[in-house]
C-alpha cells in the first residue's frame, strides 16, 4: 500500500482540476507567512496535521488560526506531535470554508464482484465505518463503460443534493473515477466532501495507490507510508517483511504458512515480533538478506519454518547455515527450525550438523522456540 | 474425471524462456502433463525441455492444439499475455506470476469472462491432478492419486497439507490454488461447484486466509448448493488488522477479513474446522466417505 | 410467433416525456403492443398516455417487469441510457436516436454483448410484428398480419415498401428496421437466422444501401444458411463515391460499398433482385409459397 | 466527416506527441520567412499544398526550396491552385528529413466486425488501395482492453522494423490509438510514415473526426471540409444536403427513399443536381428552410417525394405550399410531387388546388420533373 498523506492526496485531486480550497504545506513554523502568501490562503486558516490515521479533529491535530501569529504557533505545536504512533512532520495550511453540509463519496475495490466500488454517504465527516448501512448508497462499477450517468445520479441522490450542487458532485465523481483508474489506486476516499456555497469542495483526500502497481508510479516511490524503517528496508529488498508486537521472529516460505505459523505461535503462549515470508525464493543471497533483517529487529528467538516443495530441504540448510554465519555476534539469536519436504533427512543433518535445533514436529518446535524466547507470555 | 484438466490437457506455456518458465515446464512434464508449446516473443523457433517455443500464441495454438496456458511472465507484461491467450482461443490460463495490478486484474477477469475464459490465479500455485496433469507450480512429489479435492488461496501451506494426507495414506483428486491476492480469477465460489459435479472426489478440503470475505462466501453456497463434506482451515487467526500478511489479500481492512468471521461461517454450514494446518488430514480421514463394498 | 417481439413483450419507453416518446408511445399502444413503463431521470411520478413514467430503469423494471426497451433519449446520453438498461437486465433495446457518435455504439454494442443484449439500431425505425407488439416508430398504418418478413437499412423507404406489400393484398410477419449506421447492433446477418427460424415468415425482403459490406455479408449467409425466398432491393444505385447520401452509413468510401457489388452479391445467390423499389411487391407475391392445402 | 487539413491533423499529433517533421502553416508567401525561423525549420524545406485530396506529390502541389526565396516562390505558386476540385489557401513548410525506408500505418472502423481495425503496411508513400492485399497486415482492436502488445508486435512484424525503430513504432501506435479514441477518430492514418535514423516520424497526417462526436468537440466547429458552401450552411441547419452534378433537385424523407428516388431518376434520364433528406421531420419550418436551400442551388426542376407514415400527409402539403410561397420569385422553380401514405387524397387536393403538379406513381412522376427540367440527358 502507497498511502498518501492528505497534502499529496490533494496534489493528485488538484491535478485532475478536483475543487479544493487553497491550501500549502509546511515543514517548520518559519515557513507558515510565505506559505500563506504565495497561496493567497485568507486568514482564519486551518492548521492540519499530516499524518495518515483518522479522527484528527478530536485528536487535537486540526487547528484554527486568525492571525499569520496564531498560525505560526499552531504549527509550532502540532509538528513533533505523536498521533496514534505517527510523528507530525509536515502541516498543511488551508482555508478556511464555510460549510453548509458535509458529505462523503468513495472508490475503492469489492473483491468478491471484482468491481470497483463507488460509496456516497449524505452522513459526511465521521468515519464510514460509523454510519448506518441504511445512509450509505454503493454502487458497483464495470471497468469497461467506467462510471455511468445513471449511477452517478444514485449517488447524487444518496447525498441529497440537488442543482448546481448536484452538477459539482457529478463533474467531480468523474475526475474520481479518472484518478481511480489511472493512478492505480486502491482508495479514493473524500471525507468530507463539502457543500461551499452552490458547489462541493473536497476538505480531506485519502488516496491509496496500489503497491503492485508502483512500476507504473514511480512518482511516489518517496512515500514512506506508515511503514518502520525496516518494513522500509525490506520492501527494497522485496521482502515481505511485517513487524509486530512480540519478541519471537518467524521465517516461513509463503504467506499462508507463515500466518500459520504465528497462529500456532500465538496459541502456545508466544509473542509473534516480525512475520517474515521467504515467499518462493532458493536464492542463498536473499536467504542471507532475510536474516540479516531478521536481527537488526534484535528478536529473542527466531522460528524457521520451511515446506520443500520444488526447492531441497538441503539446499535450503547449506543456505541458512552460510545466513546464519553472517549474522554479526552481538545479533545472534537462538534459531529453531522446521524444514520438511524434498530431500528432509539431508536437510536436518547438516543443520544439526551446524548446531541449529531441527525438530519435524510443529508443536514441539513452536513449543521449543517459545521456551527459547524465555517461556510463554 | 478431475476439475478443469485431464490427461487430454494441452500445456503452453508462457513465459517459457524464462528461469521459473523452463523449471517448471520441466516438472509438468515429469508429473505427467502434455506441454505441448512455449511461447516468448523473439523466441520463436527455440525449444525449451524439448517443447517448441513460439513467437505467439496464435501460432502455437495453430500449431499444437494448446488449450490450457500457464503463465510466468513479469507483472507488468501479465495482462496482456493473458488477453493474447485468450484471443488465440485458449479458455483456462494458470496466471503464477505474482504482484499483479488488480486493476489489470478486473480488465483481464472481464476480458475473460466475456469470451468464456478461466483465469486461476493470479500469484497462484496452479491446478494439479495427480495421475492427469499440472498445469502450475504445486511440487510433484507431495500428490498420490485419491479422492480428496484441495483448493486454496495458500502456496506453500497447501503443499504441507497436501503432503499431510499423502502422509495419511490417502490422495488427491484435484488440487486448485487460487492465489492470495485481492482479485483472483476463481474464488472458493466459483471452485467449489466444479468439484461438486466431480465424480472422483468425495471431500474437499478448503484452506482460506483472512482478507476480503472469500471464504464467508464459500460458507454460503456450502450451505446451499454443496452436498460433500468440507474441511476447512483459515489462517491468520493471530494476524493484527491493518497489516499486509505476505499476500496482497491479506489484510484485516475496516474490520473486515478476520480469521474468525470465516471460521464462524464455516462452522455454521457444516464444515469441519480445523484449528491448526496439522489436524487437516485426520479430519479427512474421518470424514471422508468410506469406499461402499470396495 | 414472430421475430424478437410477441405479444408478452412488455415495453419501456426510454425518454417518454420527450415529443417522440410521448408521440410513439400513443402509437405503439395503439398498434397493441404492452407499453408498461417510462422512465425519464427527475420525472419519476409522472404518467404519459396512462404509462407510468420512473426515474430509473431499475425502478421501471422492479415495478413493471419491462423486458423490452424503447430509447428516444437523445444521442449524447444515448449510451448512458441503453448501458443502464442492460445494468436493470433488459436484453433487446429499440434505439431510436441518431447521431449517436459510432465510438459510443463500439462500448454499447460490445458491453451489451457480453451481458447477452441485443441493440436494434441507432437511428432505425425498430421492430413491428402486426398484430403482437412494435418496438419503435414505423408507422401503424402500412401493416397487415401475414407471411412477409421484411428487414431493412432504411427507415420511410421501408415504410413505402410495407404498405406496397399490404397494398398488394399480402401482409407481414414481422419487419425489423436496423438502421442506417456504421455501426449497428443489429445486421442483416444477425437478422437473418432469426427470421429462418420464424415458423411464421415465408419470405423475407431485404433492403439495403449503399455503404459498408453488411449487403454482401448477408449473400454470403444466404448461400450457406437461409433456406427462404429473399427478394431484395439496394438504394444507392446513382450514388456518387465519397458522399455521405443522408445515412451515416451510406457512403461508397476508397471502392467499397457500392450497389453493384452489392446487388451481385445476393444475386449470386439466388436472391430475387428488384431495380425499383416499386417492383418489389409483385416480385414478393410471385415467389411467396403458396399455403399448401389452406 | 470533419476532415482535417493535414497542417491540422499534425496539430493534433503534436498535442499527443507523435513524432513530426518541424513545420509551419502559411496563408501567404509574406509569412514565409517569419515561419521558417519561428518553427526553426531548416533549409531545405518542404513546401505543401493544404488540400483534402490524394496524390499530392504528383500533381505539383508538393515542392522543395532550397533558400528562403525559393520558398517564398513555391508558396506563392501552390496559393490559389486548384487541385482535384479544392482551390489552396494553405501552405505548410516542413522541415526536408533524411528518409531511410516509407511505411503505411491507420486505425479505421471495420463495420462489419464492429470493431476499430489497425492496418500496417511496409510498403508506405503509395495509396494503400494500390497495395497488394499480401503486404498489408489486419489486425482488429477490441475498445475495452485496447490495443495490445502482441497486436502491436504482429504490426511492427508487417512493418519489417526491428531495435530502436521497433520500439518507436511501439510507442507511435499506443498514441494513434490514443488519438483514435479520444478524439472520436473515423480514420487516423500516417502514410508514410518515414524511417529517420532510428526512429519513425509522421511525414502525413490524416485525420478523419466523426461527424456525430462533433457534440464533444467544438474545437473542430470552423474546420469547413470539402463540403460546398450550401452543404454547409444545410449542415449548420442540420439538413442531410448533398450537391451533385445534375440540375434536378430531389426532396424527400429518409435516407432510404432519397437514394431510390435519385435511382429512378437517373434510370429516366434524369441528372440529380442536390440530394435532400427531410429526414423524420414535420416541422414546417424546417421544411420550409429546405426549400429555400434547395431554391439557392437553382435547379432546373425539383422532384419531392414523402411518405406520411406518422406524419400526414394533408399536414405536409399545407407546409409544402407555405414552402413554395417563401422561394423569392426569381429562384422559383418547377415542381412535381409525389406525397403517399397517411391522408394522402387530402394532401393531393391541397397541392393540386396551389398548382403543384401531383401524381401518385413514381415512374411518371419522375418522367413528368425530367421533362421539366428540359428532358431525358
Amino acid at each position: 500500500m502507497v498511502k498518501l498523506a492528505e497534502w499529496r492526496g490533494k496534489e493528485i485531486f488538484r491535478k485532475y482540476g478536483v475543487p479544493l480550497p487553497k491550501g500549502h504545506v509546511v515543514r517548520s513554523p518559519s515557513e507558515v507567512a510565505a506559505a500563506l502568501q504565495s497561496a493567497g490562503i485568507p486568514l482564519p486558516c486551518v492548521v492540519k496535521a499530516q499524518v495518515l490515521a483518522g479522527g484528527r479533529g478530536k485528536g487535537g491535530a486540526v487547528r484554527f488560526a486568525s492571525t499569520v501569529a496564531e498560525a505560526e504557533a499552531a504549527t509550532q505545536a502540532i509538528l513533533g506531535l505523536e498521533f496514534k504512533g505517527e510523528v507530525v512532520r509536515e502541516v498543511l495550511l488551508e482555508e478556511k470554508l464555510p460549510i453548509a453540509k458535509e458529505l462523503y463519496v468513495s472508490l475503492t475495490l469489492d473483491r468478491s464482484r471484482r468491481l470497483p466500488l463507488a460509496m456516497a454517504s449524505a452522513q459526511g465527516g465521521v468515519e464510514v465505518e460509523t454510519v448506518d448501512e441504511s445512509a450509505i448508497v454503493r454502487v458497483h462499477v464495470d471497468p469497461f463503460p467506467g462510471l455511468l450517468g445513471y449511477q452517478k445520479r444514485q449517488l447524487i441522490a444518496a447525498l441529497g443534493v440537488t442543482g448546481p450542487v448536484a452538477r459539482s458532485v457529478d463533474s467531480l465523481l468523474d475526475l474520481l473515477w479518472k484518478i481511480f483508474e489511472e493512478e492505480d489506486a486502491e482508495l479514493v476516499e473524500i471525507n468530507p466532501l463539502a457543500v461551499v456555497g452552490d458547489r462541493v469542495v473536497a476538505l480531506d483526500a485519502k488516496v491509496i495507490i496500489e503497491d503492485d502497481a508502483s512500476f507504473r508510479h514511480p512518482e511516489f516511490a518517496d512515500v514512506k507510508d506508515d511503514r518502520t524503517p525496516l518494513e522500509e528496508i525490506a520492501r527494497e529488498k522485496e521482502i515481505a517483511f511485517v513487524q509486530l508486537d512480540g519478541n519471537i521472529g518467524v521465517i516461513a516460505n509463503g504467506a499462508g504458512l507463515t500466518m500459520a505459523t504465528l497462529d500456532v505461535l500465538a496459541e502456545f503462549g508466544g509473542k509473534p515480533g516480525v512475520f517474515l515470508d521467504l515467499g518462493g525464493t532458493d536464492d542463498p543471497k536473499k536467504v542471507t538478506e532475510a536474516f540479516l533483517l531478521m536481527a537488526q529487529a534484535k528478536p529473542k528467538a527466531v522460528f524457521l519454518n520451511i515446506f520443500g516443495g520444488v526447492t531441497r530441504c538441503d539446499t535450503v540448510a547449506t543456505g541458512l547455515v552460510e545466513a546464519m554465519r553472517q549474522v554479526p555476534p552481538d545479533a545472534k539469536f537462538p534459531l529453531v527450525a522446521r524444514i520438511r519436504g524434498n530431500n528432509e533427512a539431508e536437510g536436518v543433518a547438516i543443520l544439526r550438523a551446524a548446531g541449529v535445533t531441527s525438530l519435524s514436529d510443529l508443536k514441539e518446535s513452536v513449543q521449543a522456540v517459545v521456551a527459547a524466547a524465555g517461556g510463554p507470555a | 474425471m478431475s476439475v478443469l484438466v485431464d490427461a487430454e490437457t494441452k500445456v503452453l506455456v508462457q513465459g517459457i524462456t524464462g528461469h521459473q518458465g523452463t523449471v517448471h515446464t520441466r516438472n509438468m512434464r515429469a508429473f505427467g502433463a502434455q506441454v505441448v508449446a512455449g511461447a516468448t516473443p523473439g523466441k520463436g523457433g527455440q525449444s525449451v525441455e524439448g517443447v517448441p517455443v513460439f513467437n505467439s500464441v496464435e501460432e502455437a495454438v495453430r500449431n499444437t492444439g494448446a488449450n490450457a496456458t500457464c503463465i510466468f511472465v513479469p507483472a507488468p507484461f501479465a495482462k496482456d499475455a493473458f488477453l493474447e491467450s485468450v484471443d488465440a482461443g485458449i479458455r483456462l490460463a494458470v496466471i503464477v506470476t505474482e504482484h499483479i495490478p488488480f486493476h489489470d486484474m478486473l480488465t483481464m477477469y472481464h476480458y475473460g469472462r466475456s469470451k468464456g475464459a478461466r483465469i486461476i490465479g493470479p500469484n497462484c500455485p496452479g491446478i494439479a491432478a495427480p495421475g492427469k496433469s499440472k498445469v502450475g507450480i504445486i511440487p510433484n512429489v507431495v500428490f498420490r492419486p485419491g479422492r480428496v479435492g484441495v483448493v486454496s488461496r495458500s502456496g506453500t501451506l497447501t503443499y504441507e497439507i497436501v503432503n499431510g494426507i499423502k502422509e495419511r495414506g490417502l490422495g488427491q483428486s484435484t488440487c486448485l490454488g487460487l492465489g492470495g491476492d485481492p482479485v483472483v480469477g476463481t474464488s472458493f465460489v466459483d471452485a467449489l461447484p466444479l468439484f461438486e459435479k466431480d465424480p472422483d472426489t468425495d471431500l474437499v478440503v478448503l484452506v482460506g486466509e483472512i482478507g476480503g470475505t472469500a471464504e464467508e462466501d464459500a460458507a454460503e453456497f456450502i450451505g446451499h448448493h454443496f452436498t460433500k463434506p468440507v474441511v476447512a482451515y483459515v489462517a491468520g487467526r493471530s494476524a493484527p488488522p491493518g497489516k499486509r500478511m505476505g499476500h496482497a489479500g491479506a489484510i484485516i481492512a475496516r474490520g473486515k477479513g478476520t480469521a474468525e468471521s470465516k471460521l464462524t461461517a464455516l462452522q455454521a454450514v457444516g464444515a469441519h474446522v480445523a484449528k491448526f494446518p496439522y489436524e487437516i488430514p485426520a479430519l479427512v480421514e474421518q470424514y471422508l466417505p468410506k469406499p461402499s463394498g470396495r
